[in-house]
């Protein structure tokens, strides 16, 4: 019988990323994906050959958009193990609410863009209206609303003055007022959950066969983030991953709305406990050695190896972003669900192509 | 004159029909075959001409007719029987014993031969019968011609298999007319079995395994027809004493007496007409070459189920019986429409359209009004002209491309823009305004609004049936982007009936209120509208036809000239994500390979697939039978 | 999981934002201050410029060229990432960056400084050599 | 490197990683290093609870490697990623993209080989 | 005569700008809705004019005979709602152009564009029973399809019909192509399948089919106003609290697929239809 | 008819359609883009609807770094864009490859595949910027000769 074939993407509406699959359907359920990258693929880790360890930096922060500052905050803290570099605490501080605003922000876009998959259009306006709340404090703290360059090797370059933190922590209480009231339709709205209770199923086995990672791993019932590992200031921080068991498109959707107050209280918990001191250290001396660095980004485990040989260019970078690791769950769930769906479930995994190709 | 006529439209196909079997030479044939559509068709005209009339011919060679009726039956029946025994069939074996032997003792020993009464009667809608079997038939028959050769040459056969086939072609012809002219029951219970019997040798034809299986479905299917006939005529004799099909019409259901054999007619009519659940003759009628099942479809045989409902529609009127109908022909109108929607094979969607039709005229003769009536009898002339048509499309597009799948029709008008447009009329007169079957459907919707179950089954139906038609209209259209249009190469005796057909469809709708105040008025108890500027007119709503095909046909106008204009228009190739090839139909899918896209329209398997809806339907079907039969006893 | 199914959920947020002011900043034609410190158009106080080079080589984007002879400082905006790091790298403090963007443009432009050697030079750049 | 890293050769790497797997190890990623111009190291990174684990594979490279994504699915991403950015092939990979995961005609050497660029050509394969 | 020409008129004339006008006042609510100001009222015919001034563009010639008959068709359909004519027959000019968008759409190889075909068709499906079934109630509390009798009714028929009016809305919202139905083309095209069905539409003939869609919106808006035709003031609270109330439904409610709309508009659309009517049949 | 075209002229720029491309982008521009869909940049004020199909666009903007592989893809969109349309390149990345200009895979801006029209330079452009950069194109747009016919 005839199949329909269509081209998922590059170019297409509902990711905005160049994200392509080829869909092959009948009656609109899916038969086969087979996904084509390189559409972001820019080759960076290889710049690493004719820029230095230090502008690698900001390169780093290239790799992606949405999460800059934490791809940043691993690139250095491997940086620092392998020169053995002991940061400042209060940089160390400084770095985990960077990276908590970065948090928030990360999953307010995607709850957006999630509800934008399955069509609530105005869910997904709700949410981008409360994001740029946290847009601003990226602006006002780095500089910048996307790249906050705030990470060096050694520490941070800005520092964040008392009535910043306070205007942080109001803004904040803003934020959370206003997802507070997203609660009842992104968990509990009949149309959200027809959406997407029981879409793309991904068993607590299968996530750990199949490498997934952050949300998608937690969401499958696995309580395993790198957070744990107690890496920058997290050790000094209360701590628990958020779970869901059931392994769908839902329960997904509910670690990251569940995680955006955690982040929020993240922040809260950090400024109240940072401590007075230097921002950064002085940094002498080349790399040199190999060093797997890892953090928990919002879309999950991050890894960076890194190889120096005491040249100013290090031998080598490799970047193994969470997306990269949640493509092979993600083709998983495809097969058997209606076209309909693809995006929600796409979508689900939080995937970022530009990291995955770099 | 009359006497001519009869003789040409009733015997005139039996003797073209021996002569086709006797002379075995091709372009004999051929000629036999044109020179009996001309004649039939001109026949019919002068028949229609004349109008209305009740006569009696004289006895063929001196011999009583009743005499040739019983040799006929007899000849008839047990041929059939042999086929029976040839097939080993225990069910066609038994119900056609039943019938030689309820038959032979009915007219031997009951029926009194003395008593006399015009033979053969004929209203309006014998008239208009006869106008749709002599020509729609006898354009099918012309196609033909030509199409037989084609498909006897790809067959293979050793020896050709022509002079059986034309044979029994025009003879069900013959029959039909018989059927619709007969005022004796009697008659038309021989001529209602020659069309089964004619139906059994064409679906046959091919002589596979299959073609056979389905043929003696057919007949078993028909034999029971035949034999609730035969009770039916039984019936009707005792109680009446008259086998004089307007008397029994004219003394209605007496109060329930005459309610049962008007039911077992019914019965015979729905079976004959493939209602639900005896569909699947009809579709097993498929596997015979394409102008069988235009016949079969178009103008004859499962017409002459719904042309014995019709006609004694008067009987049963107001009767639980006609209640019945009505609900179980608006229940088969679903059915087969849903059914339709699981489907890609081109025939058998014409096929369940054709049931889904023909349950839409029971359901008109059941609702049993004036404005009903009107509608029923409009829907068999248009549907007869669209249906052929478009059986004889797909017949071409077959021959063509080698499928009658729809999906493989995409494109076809760029390979063969003639047939497709023709086709994409065809598909267009069967389902919107202001063609003529969207009219009667207009009319059937209107009149069947007081009951409310019917009510509802059409409006689901007739949505369902949109659907399945208007995708296989834009698949017709579709053509590989920037493809070369060819106009394809046919023979005239094929483009002929096909121009004809198409013709006969567009302009018999615009000839709609003549049709209706010249033809059908005339026999409806009371006037179902007033007509005027060709707006059908009645208190309960008024179609205006005339102004909407005024403004829609300048709108086509306008739409022609705006896509001509758009030719010198820049083209492109259609959205594929920014990722199309070279060849803009393809995008560069995985490993930098081009992927061809394609499209697949939806069957709904899980929905509407065909056989898990069948059981349930069947089921349904059968109880509403049971429930007419039973109801009626 | 105690959660009922409702149906409207989203009622009580598009009512309120029915009812209260919209949230768009009706840009350009009101516009906000931006904040303290932003990093936006990058430019040269050219006067104070020893040519050091320090800028051009630090930068991660490689969009500064200084011609130490002709004593011209040139950047191209269009490559320019506005990470700050030729900013708190130049001795002289002579870079600085707006806290206005850098707008549109139809045509490709660069920024082309010319200012005049100063004999003096900097540490770090005996540093590096 | 913090933890150990252990050494395999392409004969054990298959008992190696059966083993890992049935230890309930997540497989994380891998990565290529160029050592010399005719060697490449490759990383294999797993990971249980958080601990991470290592193997590493020297192997030539012209000389296919053997391919673990028919044990860990998850790992034909990265290793097609590899073909493309070193010219290694491996064998038996589940999913095949033959050197287009990211590369178009244009790019004609493997990209992360910087230190010869002889060996390219034939190690690009058919 | 004259007035029949007046009413003509203003079916020709004044429903399309009416329409233009109403999409324009629905993406002005909508927005405010969502928080945001808004485009101008007027933009639907900014849109609609800019198209015209586009280049066209065309996959094949079929798709602008079939956007002309489409709005042939709508406009028809419209003309003859002003003229007081009978129901059934506006339903089944209006589902001529509806169904020659479907051709137009099958037309074209683009796969977009078929799926949405598909969609649009379920959408027809779906909703063409609900509204014939609305149709029917109206007969059996005036005696006849005709919009004539049906102004001149003294009560409400609202007040006999409200869950056919229920029913009717659900058909309103396929029709406009609010969530949770919008999924075979939707005003902004964020969804799986780009434009749907009319992705292949462009410049010019897109235009024309975006004011087909006003005559469409007027027409239906018509039909609804129909069940308070008893008073102008009837008339305008009932079409604009519908029309509210659907913008509403539009921000409230995520996109559903079609799989779920047939269940669920046919089983609850057709029950409230059949019980409405079985009451009234009753009465 | 002077009226009619003129009115036409007028409409393009107040409806300008908008197709966004993601060139190989960080996501950083991207997320800009959107970011001015929503409530507080609300860019439909000017009428800019996010069609996402070339076919109805008449604005395109770009973001990221050309690559051999997507390269085709925005020549393909470009093509299938009927005029009057313009081209606005966003970022760094989308001006000249910005930071990844060098990178092996990197043909660099936009304008090396198709003629652009309007460039807004920053990593990424704030959307205030973006408004500006569509807002530049609208007053180039208005000069463009179309079919106005
Ligand atoms: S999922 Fe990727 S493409 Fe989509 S918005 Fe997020 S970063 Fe952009
Ligand atoms: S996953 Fe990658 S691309 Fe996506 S936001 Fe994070 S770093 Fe950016
Ligand atoms: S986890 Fe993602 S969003 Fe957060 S800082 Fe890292 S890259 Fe950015
Ligand atoms: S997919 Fe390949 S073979 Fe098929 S039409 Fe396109 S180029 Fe030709
Ligand atoms: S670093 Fe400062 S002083 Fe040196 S060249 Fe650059 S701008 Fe001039
Ligand atoms: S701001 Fe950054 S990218 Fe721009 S010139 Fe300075 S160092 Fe280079
Ligand atoms: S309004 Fe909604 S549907 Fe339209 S483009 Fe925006 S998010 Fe998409
Ligand atoms: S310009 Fe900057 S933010 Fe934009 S895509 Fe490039 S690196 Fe990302």
């Amino acid at each position: 019988m005839a199949r329909t074939i269509i081209p998922f993407g590059p170019q297409h509406p509902v990711f905005p990323e160049p994200l392509h699959l080829k869909l092959v359907l009948e009656d609109e359920i899916v038969k086969e994906a087979v996904p084509a990258l390189g559409y972001v693929h820019r080759g960076l880790e290889m710049l690493a050959d004719i820029r230095d360890y230090h502008q690698m930096i900001q390169i780093c922060e290239r790799v992606c958009g949405i999460c800059s500052t934490i791809h940043a905050q691993c690139y250095c803290q491997g940086i620092e193990e392998l020169m053995g570099i002991e940061v400042p605490a209060r940089a160390k501080f400084l770095r985990v609410i960077w990276a908590e605003i970065h948090r928030v922000q990360s999953h307010l876009l995607w709850l957006g863009l999630f509800a934008d998959a399955f069509g609530f259009e105005s869910l997904f306006m709700q949410c981008w209206k409360i994001r740029e709340r946290v847009m601003d404090i990226n602006e006002a703290t780095g500089g910048n609303r996307v790249n906050v360059s705030v990470n060096i090797i050694g520490g941070v370059k800005r520092d964040l003055a008392p009535d910043m933190t306070r205007w942080i922590l109001s803004e904040l209480d803003l934020v959370e007022q206003e997802v507070k009231r997203l609660e009842k339709v992104l968990l509990h709205d009949y149309t959200v959950k027809k959406r997407t209770v029981g879409k793309g199923v991904l068993t607590k086995d299968q996530a750990l066969e199949l490498g997934a990672v952050g949300p998608t791993l937690r969401g499958s019932g696995v309580a395993q983030d790198i957070r744990q590992l107690g890496y920058a200031a997290y050790g000094d921080l209360s701590y628990t991953p958020v779970v869901a068991k059931d392994g769908d498109a839902y329960s997904r959707n509910r670690v990251r709305f569940l995680e955006t107050y955690q982040a929020i209280a993240l922040v809260r918990e950090a400024i109240s406990k940072l401590p007075p001191g230097e921002i950064s250290v002085k940094v002498k001396g080349k790399p040199e050695g190999e060093i797997v660095s890892r953090v928990e980004q919002p879309r999950g485990e991050l890894m960076y190896y890194i190889k120096g040989n005491g040249k100013k260019n290090l031998d080598r970078l490799r970047i193994r972003t969470p997306t990269f690791a949640n493509i092979p769950p993600l083709l998983s769930m495809l097969p058997g669900i209606e076209l309909a769906d693809v995006p929600v479930i796409v979508l689900s995994i939080d995937p970022c192509i530009s990291c995955t190709e770099r | 004159m009359l006497n001519t006529l009869l003789f040409v439209l009733i015997l005139g196909p039996f003797i073209a029909a021996a002569l086709c079997f006797v002379v075995r030479i091709r372009h004999i044939r051929s000629f036999i075959v044109l020179a009996m559509a001309c004649l039939l068709a001109a026949a019919s005209l002068l028949l229609f001409v004349k109008g209305p009339f009740s006569h009696t011919p004289p006895s063929l060679l001196g011999i009583p007719t009743h005499w040739w009726i019983l040799w006929g039956d007899d000849i008839l029946l047990f041929t059939m029987l042999y086929y029976g025994f040839k097939h080993r069939h225990l069910l066609t074996k038994i119900l056609v014993i039943f019938q030689i032997v309820c038959l032979d003792y009915f007219e031997l020993f009951m029926v009194d031969h003395s008593k006399t009464f015009p033979l053969f009667v004929a209203d309006n809608l014998s008239l208009i019968m006869v106008l749709i079997i002599s020509i729609v038939g006898s354009l099918i028959c012309v196609f033909a011609i030509p199409y037989m050769d084609k498909h006897e040459e790809k067959e293979g056969f050793q020896k050709s298999r022509q002079p059986k086939f034309f044979a029994f072609l025009v003879v069900i012809m013959g029959a039909m007319n018989g059927l619709v002219l007969s005022n004796n029951i009697i008659f038309m219970y021989m001529f209602f079995e020659v069309t089964t019997l004619g139906s059994f040798m064409l679906i046959s034809y091919d002589r596979s395994e299959i073609a056979l299986r389905n043929a003696v479905r057919a007949l078993w299917m028909n034999c029971l027809a035949g034999a609730a006939f035969i009770v039916a005529m039984v019936c009707a004799y005792v109680t009446q004493g008259t086998v004089d099909a307007q008397k029994l019409i004219q003394a209605g259901h007496m109060g329930g007496i005459m309610l049962t054999p008007l039911a077992l007619l019914c019965f015979a009519g729905l079976a004959k007409a493939a209602q639900i659940p005896f569909q699947s003759w009809l579709l097993g009628a498929m596997v015979a070459p394409t102008p069988t099942s235009a016949l079969l479809h178009s103008s004859t045989m499962v017409k002459a189920g719904v042309y014995i409902a019709l006609r004694f529609a008067p009987g049963y009127a107001g009767t639980f019986l006609s209640q019945c109908l009505a609900v179980y022909g608006a229940f088969t109108f679903l059915a087969a429409s849903a059914m339709a929607v699981s489907q890609s094979n081109g025939k058998k969607i014409l096929a369940y359209s054709t049931i889904g039709n023909l349950g839409l005229i029971f359901a008109c003769a059941g609702i049993n009004t004036p404005e009903a009536i009107t509608a029923g009898i409009l829907l068999i002339i248009f549907h007869a002209f669209s249906k052929a048509l478009l059986f004889l499309c797909v017949g071409d597009i077959e021959q063509h491309i080698g499928s009658r799948d729809i999906e493989f029709m995409r494109g076809l008008y760029a390979k063969m823009p003639r047939t497709a447009i023709v086709a994409l009329l065809g598909i267009i007169t069967m389902m919107l305004p202001p063609f003529g079957v969207l009219l009667s459907k207009w009319m059937a919707i209107e009149a069947a609004s007081k009951h409310l179950f019917v009510m509802v089954l059409l409006a689901v139906g007739s949505s369902l049936m949109v659907m399945y038609w208007a995708r296989w209209a834009g698949i017709l259209l579709s053509a590989p982007y920037g493809s070369q249009v060819t106009p394809e190469r046919q023979g005239v005796l094929t483009r002929l009936p096909l121009l004809v057909l198409v013709g006969g469809a567009v302009v018999l709708s615009l000839c709609a209120p003549l049709l209706y105040s010249n033809l059908v008025a005339p026999i409806l108890s009371a006037p179902s509208f007033s007509v005027r500027a060709g707006i059908f007119d009645n208190p309960t709503g008024a179609f205006l036809l005339y102004p909407v095909i005024l403004v829609l046909g300048l709108g086509f106008i306008c739409a022609l000239y705006a896509a001509r204009k758009a030719r010198k228009a820049r083209t492109s190739g259609p959205y594929l994500s920014g990722a199309q090839t070279k060849d803009p139909e393809c995008f560069e899918g995985p490993m930098r390979k081009p992927v061809a896209v394609s499209s697949q329209i939806y069957y709904f398997e899980s929905i509407f697939g065909e056989q898990r809806l069948t059981v349930w339907f069947n089921i349904f079907g059968g109880m509403f039978l049971a429930l007419l039969i039973g109801g009626a006893l | 999981m105690t959660e009922g199914i409702i149906v409207f959920n989203m009622t009580p947020n598009v009512l309120r934002n029915f009812f209260s002011k919209s949230a768009t900043r009706l840009y350009p034609k009101e516009t906000r201050e931006t904040f303290g410190n932003v990093r936006g158009e990058l430019y040269n106080k050219i006067e104070a410029c020893i040519f050091c080079r320090t800028c051009a080589r630090k930068c991660p984007s490689q969009c500064i060229t200084v011609d130490t002879k002709e004593a011209t400082w040139q950047c191209d905006p269009f490559v320019c990432v506005y990470c700050g790091v030729c900013v708190e790298n130049c001795p002289k403090k002579c870079l600085y960056q707006k806290n206005e963007y850098r707008k549109p443009a139809i045509e490709k432009e660069v920024i082309f400084m010319k200012g005049e050697i100063k004999k003096e030079k900097t540490e770090e750049d005996q540093q590096e050599k | 490197m913090k933890e150990e890293v252990i050494s395999v050769t392409p004969d054990t790497l298959g008992n190696k990683i059966a083993e890992m797997k049935k230890n309930g190890y997540r497989f994380v990623t891998m990565s290529c290093v160029e050592l010399d111009s005719d060697t490449v190291d490759i990383l294999y990174h797993f990971d249980k609870n958080l601990e991470l684990a290592h193997f590493r594979l020297t192997i030539p490279k012209n000389e296919a490697a053997p391919s673990i994504s028919p044990v860990y699915f998850a790992a034909f991403l990265v290793e097609n990623e590899i073909q493309d950015q070193f010219g290694i092939r491996f064998d038996g990979l589940a999913i095949d993209y033959n050197r287009t995961l990211y590369l178009e005609e244009e790019v004609q050497r493997a990209p992360y080989c910087r230190i010869t660029v002889s060996n390219v050509e034939g190690s690009e394969g058919d | 005569m004259i007035r029949g020409a007046i009413l003509v008129t203003i079916g020709v004339v004044v429903a399309p700008l009416l329409g233009g006008l109403i999409a324009g006042v629905d993406r002005r609510l909508t927005a405010w809705f969502q928080s945001r100001y808004g485009p101008p009222v007027w933009q639907p015919f900014f849109d609609v004019m800019k198209l015209f001034g586009k280049e066209k563009l065309v996959v094949n010639g079929w798709q602008v005979f079939c956007a002309y008959i489409y709005i042939t068709a709508a406009m028809l359909s419209v003309v003859l709602f002003f003229l007081q004519s009978d129901l059934l027959l506006i339903l089944f000019v209006q589902a001529v152009g509806a169904i020659f968008l479907v051709i137009g759409a099958f037309s074209a190889t683009s796969p977009y564009s078929q799926v949405g075909a598909n969609r649009e068709l379920i959408q027809i499906l779906t909703y063409e029973p609900l509204i014939i079934l609305a149709f029917v109630g109206i007969y059996l509390v005036t005696g006849s399809f005709k919009i004539s009798q049906v102004l001149l009714q003294t009560k409400p028929l609202l007040a006999s019909l409200p869950l056919l009016y229920i029913a009717l809305c659900y058909a309103l919202t396929i029709k406009l192509r609010k969530s949770p139905f919008d999924f075979s083309t939707s005003h902004h095209a964020h969804q799986e399948l780009v434009k749907g069905f009319l992705t292949e539409y462009s410049g010019p003939y897109l235009a024309l089919v975006e004011i087909g869609h006003w005559y469409e919106v007027v027409l239906i808006l018509g039909l609804c106003s129909l069940f308070w035709a008893t008073s102008w003031i009837g008339i305008i609270v009932l079409v604009g609290l519908t029309y509210l109330c659907e913008i509403l439904i539009d921000n409230t409610m995520a996109r559903m697929t079609w799989r779920w709309m047939l269940g669920y508009v046919w089983t609850i659309g057709l029950a409230m239809s059949f019980v409405n009517l079985i009451w009234l049949h009753g009465r | 008819m002077d009226t009619i075209k003129t009115f036409i002229r007028k409409s393009r720029i107040k409806s300008p359609w908008l197709l966004h491309f993601d060139c190989g982008s960080c996501n950083g521009c991207d997320i800009e883009v959107l970011a001015c869909l929503t409530p507080v940049y609300d860019i439909e004020r000017f009428g800019i609807i996010n069609v996402g199909n070339p076919k109805h666009a008449d604005l395109l903007l770009v973001t990221g770094t050309v690559n051999h592989r997507n390269k085709k893809v925005l020549g393909n969109l470009a093509e299938q864009m009927p005029e009057p349309k313009i081209v606005v390149a966003l970022g760094s990345c989308g001006l000249s490859g910005g930071v990844f200009r060098e990178a092996y895979n990197v043909i660099g801006g936009v304008d090396k595949i198709i003629p652009v029209d309007v460039y807004v330079p920053g990593c990424p452009p704030k959307p205030e910027a973006i408004i500006d950069g569509v807002v530049t194109g609208l007053a180039k747009f208005a000069q463009k000769k179309g079919d106005t016919s």
